[in-house]
């Protein structure tokens, strides 16, 4: 007997408890924490057991109808299972780091009601079935992700919040015209595998074209594609596990896998290449990627770095849809993934060095490696796999991102990707070469860095199992039901003729 | 347009009707005096009453439509509310201005 | 009935013709007592005579008693508000008076 | 060849306009009272010559009668302010003008365009008139056809007096104004006749030009009077009963047309046998009712025990 | 069911509020009970309306038996029925709030008098607003707009306050003349009709004497809902009034002149595009003259109304989409905004008010400046902003939806540029005082995270929700709101 809610049961481990969470006085610390942590464990399993089904061959939809039409869709198909594996297991992981990462801090209540809200839109953007129900929950993901940029309520907060603001919701409002554009050109904003535009990219190809520019400017926003990325840095004064979540799973990653879905199942890949659109945005990723990387070079603020890093990292994603092979997207779906706990563990260890001895730039980085071991082998092993250290998971998705350049016939990929190695390596190793091999007394942030208080056990694990999962990614590419096998079966669907 | 001008009761008092509401109109405008206002809007409703009534009158010795007289009517007592209330505003206004509190 | 009907037109003539008095006394005479005087005298007579008139070419008895009893009322209504008038007027006076004394009786 | 009677018409349009206009250019506020008073009346004899006696009736007793009273008490309210300058030419005037100019243009032109007594609604009251249990059409319209309309005309009078009520509070404190010996033994002799006028112009109501509101205006005028004279003066303890005289119009009107409706009937269809009665019935309640609002309206403020607080100023 | 069946539903949307109004006046001392009663029969008179309307589409009564256009007819078709439901949601969550607002608890004689006065100004309103909603004549809809416009004037200035009373009499200026320009067009067009009733009127729409009608109804019933330019009196009246009155004026009285509005143009006259051009350039005024009002002002209560001036400028852009292929989508988007602006502003007028009965104050520049925060007041007008947003799952957005719907099928760029312009500036302003809530470095003492909660909270909080989640229901709403066509069979 197959449970066909299983989708909105798996949204709902996340919406359900926000009014709960949102409730709780703030004292009731181990309440919230066993409703976060269960529910989190909860929906890991119901994925897993999604994942297995749709393996199968089984694909869940649930639906009701909202507007005159358009429906609310969720369905649960290959590619959803993609994210929704990777942000229901992040989910767990950042949840515990964030219950020691706020232990005493104030406003547990509100942190924690929009962080589930902010997953659950997560989840909702993953298992979205059409573009109207993508919209629904993008624009849930600014709302919920606002008061957790903005969460400190100090005045710089506040600043970085409303530019945050602007730009995510201008794009979400870009995105509203192109899908209502999509809705009233198209007469129907579902995602299928091979897209539905193929008959209006024929009849009229300026219109599609200028769809596909509003929907990819309202989707790169979110995505920080160069010229829409300024928020991103400047969201940087979240605390740790926001900023860990904002650049590993939601909010950057909701426009990347939007690119996707517009890509692959609105134009459908074949459509795309026919306007002669994939390469204009190949190039737009291409710029990105060197831009964000160059700009991280000279940042002295570790968050700022990672961040800028970040648009750099995301926009293989990017590149891999947009070089229109099949290979290439292997690389950039799996990169989602590997992207994902790279970065996170990054994140997560940068807070940690916060946290713990108050070291926040990269020139108070001294020494760091010998105070804090475990922490810094996690983000050795992340930045090693961003810069694509084999047989690290940056590796992996860097590899076919290469080979699908050549499949395509776009040689100057492979210089590009050679370049932002290089790149990642010049902003990555100093910070390496300092924490491991700088005696702690010396450099310029050496007062910065004095003090030291212990962390806990919250914030120290969850960093060395992402670092551990980067391993298995990596290494364990060609095991079933690694990030990278799963690829491949999505791949096979979207590129099936 | 047919503006064949014979000149009886109707067309007389509907054009002079017609000119009361502007001149209405113009005060409720203008002026300033919160008084005046309100007898600049009285005027606005005299003239709509004129056309009313006009539109109802058949001619010289005819009996005229009953139901804009009933209109009339009405309007007429709810224009005497809305006066009275308006009044009974500026009444308090200045009451609550010159430190009057009964 | 031609006499009565001449009877009556000249009855309203001259009504009117009071009224017409009483209107150039109220706009030309100098000051308050005097206009109210114009005013209730020549109106009260005016209206007598045009309710005469009327009353000539009533067609039933109950037609004239309301003639009656309109110009009753307006006489009584008009005697009283004229009565009204002149009292104010001069407590008006009266306080005129008294300011204007105050006044030229300061050193 | 203009008829006599046209001729009359237009001096006396000519003299409505120009009265209308006296209204925003004098200068003395009493004087603008005045104006408008006569303007009222004056307006009330063109619609007699428009054959709408009905209607000129309850313009000079309530829009021009009770109107007035509020006016002049209002105005004695304000007495020490010193009236603006009625129009100040400012830089909007010259916009204003131009256009309501404009608006008065167009209006006029429409209705010179437009046919009088094309078309109305005459005939179809004529072949109902005798369903309706009253034989002035003017009535069957206002209590039986349009009965609705009336009912919430009612209400307005209801929201008036309610919303006058909430903002003004207290027992007059002025002395009573003295009248004379002359006008008490007016008030004798006319409050008695005006409430049988009053009685009288309801009751013919079902026949003849008059009806409820007519009736309800004069027998208003003699609350006015007694309320100027301080004959009556409206006290805290008497304002329950004040309260139901104002509802009761609109309570019995509602409730009858809520009752009929049953036995297949709609709402406000009167059963044909007792319609004359229940009309009546109808009406004489709702004359009383208009009558103690519009009083009320004219004391305008609700009888409470004043506090010390308030008495202070 | 048959005995159901055969009461008068639809009279009795107006009576059982009138008759609650007579008894709340007469039982001073229980207004309240009385007026809670009231409200649930009439909510019940609704539902049972709502469902005969469903169930069999539009009802008409004639009143008296006599039918139009010798008599009144009463209707209530889809799009009645969404406003009479509309009303009764508001109506009731707001009641609820002025239950605390102005509690016996509460010391003053002030409050006491507004205690007595606002049950039955308010039974008085919601009567004359139902009766609006299904009525068919224009005169009658005259009386209604008078008996609206009066109650309104007594609820705005049912505080006392001095700059109350101003401001309603402004208000009352605005409203007696915007009533006496439909007056005077009700004569001009019985004079060239004869009759009153709608389709009676239909029948001449075009003739000169009709479309001057149609121009003065129009700028009468502009400047009731205070449509720009006509929107002068609005700010000060709104944001002076009590929170519930201030609730009811913003979220249902403004609704009461744009529905007539709505109706005259679908039902009687169709006016030319250029009519329809000129008031979606009005909206597109108010838009940006209401949002630049919105982010210049200092105070809480004035934001709200400000943004109420820019909102039904966007309101109105459905009416310049009135002739093309876009239009009964762009209508039905209209009416889902009135809705969701009824319940979304009286929402935030009630947690405005309760935010300043906890801080004292409702300076925007002071929110932050404070330890007291009354969060879920806040919380309430967080979420009611997310619909006035017309962000996703509002029904905000849903009526923002099908009115860019609308405009893209007419092809009419500009107005989606307007809509978006909209929202971006309704962000910017809502975001003012959302800034004031969520800062804390400025706040002298440490900030309590559960302060200021009181059972008075939950009215705009549960009106938010409903707001904030109603645009998951608005294909059911729609379905109710077509039923007997009330935006005509377009191409």
């Amino acid at each position: 007997m197959e449970f066909t809610l299983l989708p909105l049961a798996i949204l709902f481990t996340s919406l359900g408890i926000v009014p709960l969470l949102f409730a709780l006085p703030e004292r009731s610390a181990r309440l919230r924490t066993t409703i976060n942590l269960t529910a989190a464990a909860i929906k890991v399993g119901l994925v897993a057991w999604l994942s297995w089904r749709v393996s199968q061959g089984t694909i869940y939809g649930v639906g009701f109808e909202v507007l005159p039409g358009l429906a609310f869709k969720l369905q649960a198909d290959p590619l959803a299972i993609l994210f929704i594996a990777l942000s229901s297991i992040l989910w767990l992981i950042t949840t515990i780091y964030s219950v020691g990462y706020l232990e005493k801090g104030p406003h547990r209540a509100r942190f924690f009601g929009f962080f589930s809200l902010c997953v659950a839109a997560t989840v909702g953007i993953a298992m979205a079935g059409n573009l109207f129900t993508f919209l629904l929950f993008y624009e849930l993901l600014t709302i919920a992700t606002y008061p957790l940029v903005i969460h400190r309520g100090t005045a710089e907060a506040l600043r970085a919040g409303r530019i945050y603001l602007i730009y995510t919701l201008a794009g979400g409002l870009v995105l509203l015209v192109g899908t209502l554009w999509l809705w009233v050109m198209a007469g129907s904003t579902d995602f299928a595998a091979g897209g539905m535009m193929a008959d209006i990219a024929a009849a009229s190809p300026v219109q599609a074209l200028m769809l596909f520019v509003v929907l990819i400017a309202g989707l790169g926003v979110k995505a920080a594609l160069v010229p829409f990325h300024a928020w991103l840095p400047i969201a940087m004064v979240a605390p740790a596990p926001v900023s860990a979540l904002l650049h590993a799973v939601a909010v950057v990653k909701a426009g990347a896998f939007g690119i996707m879905r517009v890509v692959y199942e609105v134009f459908g890949i074949h459509v795309a290449v026919d306007l002669g659109v994939t390469l204009p945005l190949a190039i737009a990723a291409g710029i990105t990627i060197i831009y964000g990387s160059l700009r991280a070079l000279t940042q002295d603020d570790i968050k700022k770095r990672l961040a800028y890093s970040t648009v750099s990292q995301v926009s293989y994603i990017t590149l891999g849809v947009a070089l229109a092979s099949p290979i290439a997207a292997i690389g950039a779906l799996a990169h989602l993934i590997h992207q994902g706990l790279m970065k996170i563990t990054m994140f997560m260890a940068a807070g940690n060095l916060a946290e713990g001895l108050g070291v926040k730039s990269v020139s108070a980085m001294n020494g760091v490696g010998r105070r804090m071991p475990g922490t810094m082998l996690a983000f050795t092993l992340a930045a090693l796999a961003m810069i694509g250290l084999p047989p690290l998971a940056g590796f992996v998705s860097k590899w076919y991102l290469a080979s699908g350049g050549l499949d395509a016939g776009q040689g100057w990929v492979i210089a590009l990707l050679l370049a932002s190695s290089l790149l990642n390596a010049a902003y990555f190793l100093p910070m390496l070469h300092r924490a491991w091999f700088v005696d702690a007394d010396a450099g310029a942030g050496a007062q910065e860095s004095a003090r030291q208080r212990p962390i806990g056990w919250m914030l120290s694990a969850p960093p060395l199992v992402t670092a551990a999962l980067v391993l298995i990614a990596g290494g364990l590419a060609n095991a079933p039901f690694s990030p990278l096998e799963w690829t491949r079966f999505v791949v096979a669907i979207e590129y099936r003729e | 347009m047919n503006f064949d001008m014979n000149l009886d009761t109707g067309t007389i008092f509907g054009v002079a009707g017609m000119i009361v509401f502007g001149i209405g109109l113009f005060g409720a405008l203008s002026v300033s005096d919160s008084l005046r206002r309100v007898l600049a809007l009285k005027l606005c409703g005299v003239g709509a009453s004129f056309i009313l009534i006009v539109a109802a009158w058949r001619g010289p010795a005819m009996p005229a439509d009953p139901v804009p007289h009933a209109l009339v009517i009405t309007g007429i007592v709810v224009m005497v509310s809305a006066t009275a209330v308006a009044l009974a505003l500026i009444r308090r206004i200045h009451s609550l201005e010159n430190g009057r509190d009964v | 009935m031609i006499l009565i009907d001449s009877l009556a037109a000249l009855a309203i003539l001259a009504g009117a013709g009071f009224f017409m008095a009483g209107t150039i006394g109220l706009l030309r005479f100098p000051d308050t007592f005097c206009r109210l005087h114009a005013l209730t005298k020549a109106d009260g007579l005016g209206l007598a005579l045009i309710c005469l008139g009327a009353a000539l070419l009533a067609g039933s008895a109950g037609e004239i008693v309301r003639l009656v009893l309109i110009w009753l009322f307006v006489v009584l209504s008009a005697a009283t508000c004229a009565h009204l008038v002149a009292r104010h007027a001069r407590a008006d006076a009266a306080a005129a008076r008294n300011t204007a004394v105050t006044k030229e009786t300061r050193p | 060849m203009i008829d006599a009677l046209v001729l009359f018409d237009l001096v006396l349009a000519l003299a409505i306009i120009g009265i209308a206009a006296g209204v925003l250019i004098l200068r003395d506020a009493f004087a603008m009272i005045v104006c408008f008073v006569i303007f009222g009346l004056l307006s009330a004899l063109a619609w007699v010559r428009l054959a709408a006696p009905d209607v000129a009736l309850a313009e000079a007793a309530i829009g021009t009668g009770v109107t007035g009273a509020l006016l002049l008490k209002t105005l004695a309210h304000l007495r020490g302010r010193t009236l603006s300058p009625p129009l100040r030419v400012k830089g909007g005037l010259v916009v204003n003008a131009a256009l309501c100019a404009l608006v008065t243009l167009a209006g006029i032109g429409v209705f010179l365009a437009t046919p009088i007594g094309g078309a109305g609604l005459e005939g179809l009251v004529a072949q109902n008139l005798a369903a309706s249990g009253v034989a002035h059409p003017v009535t069957a319209v206002l209590l039986n056809f349009r009965a609705f309309d009336t009912l919430m005309e009612v209400v307005v009078l209801l929201v008036a007096v309610v919303a006058v009520w909430s903002m003004e509070r207290g027992i007059a404190r002025a002395p009573a104004p003295v009248m004379g010996e002359v006008y008490a033994g007016f008030a004798r002799l006319v409050l008695p006749a005006a409430v049988i006028v009053g009685a009288y112009l309801l009751w013919i109501g079902a026949i003849a030009p008059g009806g409820a509101f007519q009736g309800g205006a004069v027998l208003a005028a003699v609350g006015l009077m007694l309320l100027i004279t301080r004959a009556y003066t409206p006290l805290p303890a008497h304002r329950g009963a004040a309260r139901i005289v104002f509802v009761i119009g609109t309570a019995l009107f509602a409730a009858v047309a809520l009752f009929v409706a049953q036995g297949g009937r709609a709402t406000f269809e009167y059963p044909a046998a007792h319609a004359k009665s229940l009309i009546l019935i109808i009406e004489a309640v709702v004359t009383i009712s208009i009558a103690a609002t519009l009083a009320a309206l004219f004391h305008g403020r609700e009888p409470v025990a004043v506090s010390v607080r308030e008495t202070r100023a | 069911m048959s005995e159901f069946a055969s009461i008068d539903w639809l009279a009795l949307t107006v009576f059982a509020p009138l008759l609650g109004a007579v008894a709340s006046f007469l039982a001073p001392r229980m207004a309240p009970q009385i007026g809670f009663a009231s409200l649930t029969v009439t909510a019940l008179c609704v539902v049972m309306l709502a469902a005969q309307v469903i169930a069999g589409g539009p009802v008409i009564v004639s009143l008296g038996g006599w039918g139009a256009p010798l008599g009144l007819d009463l209707r209530a078709d889809g799009l009645g029925i969404v406003m009479l439901g509309m009303t009764m949601l508001v109506g009731l969550f707001v009641s609820l709030g002025a239950l605390d607002s102005f509690s016996a608890a509460r010391e003053g004689e002030e409050n006491a008098r507004m205690r007595l006065y606002f049950w039955p100004l308010w039974l008085l309103l919601l009567s004359g607003l139902n009766g609006a909603y299904v009525s068919t004549d224009i005169f009658n809809l005259y009386v209604m707009i008078e008996v609206i416009a009066l109650a309104a004037i007594g609820l705005t200035v049912l505080t006392g306050r001095l700059e109350a009373m101003r401001a309603g009499l402004e208000y009352m200026f605005a409203s007696m003349l915007g009533a006496l320009l439909f007056l005077m067009a009700v004569g001009l067009a019985y004079l060239q009709a004869g009759r009153l009733d709608f389709a009676g009127l239909a029948a001449h729409a075009g003739e000169p004497a009709m479309m001057l009608a149609f121009a003065l109804m129009l700028v009468g019933l502009a400047l009731k809902t205070a449509l720009f330019p006509l929107h002068f009196w609005l700010p000060r009246a709104h944001a002076s009034a009590s929170a519930p009155a201030s609730a009811l004026l913003s979220g249902l009285v403004l609704k009461a002149s744009l529905y007539i509005l709505l109706r005259f143009w679908v039902e009687i006259f169709g006016p030319g595009s250029l009519i329809g051009l000129t008031v979606g350039l009005m909206g597109t005024g108010a838009v940006i003259w209401g949002s630049v009002q919105a982010l210049r002002t200092q105070r809480l209560k004035l934001l709200v109304a400000w943004s109420t001036v820019a909102q039904i400028g966007l309101i109105c852009v459905a009416f310049a989409l009135a002739d093309t292929i876009g239009a009964q989508t762009a209508w039905q988007g209209a009416v889902l905004l009135m809705v969701a602006h009824a319940v979304a502003k009286a929402a935030m007028f009630l947690a405005a008010g309760r935010i300043a009965q906890e801080t004292g104050h409702d300076r925007i520049a002071d929110l932050d400046r404070t330890h007291l925060r009354p969060t879920l007041a806040q919380f309430a007008f967080a979420l009611a902003a997310i619909s006035l947003i017309g962000l996703p799952p509002s029904a905000g957005f849903a009526g923002k939806w099908l009115l860019m719907e609308g405009a893209m099928r007419a092809g009419a760029w500009i107005w989606v540029v307007v809509a978006m312009a909209g929202t971006l500036f309704s962000v910017a302003y809502l975001s003012r005082p959302l800034i004031g809530f969520l800062r804390f470095d400025r706040a002298p003492d440490p900030v309590g995270e559960h302060h200021g909660w009181a059972i008075a909270d939950a009215p705009p909080l549960m009106l938010a929700f409903i707001a904030a989640i109603s645009g998951l229901a608005a294909v059911q709403i729609i379905g109710v709101l077509d039923i007997g066509a009330p935006f005509g069979p377009f191409p």
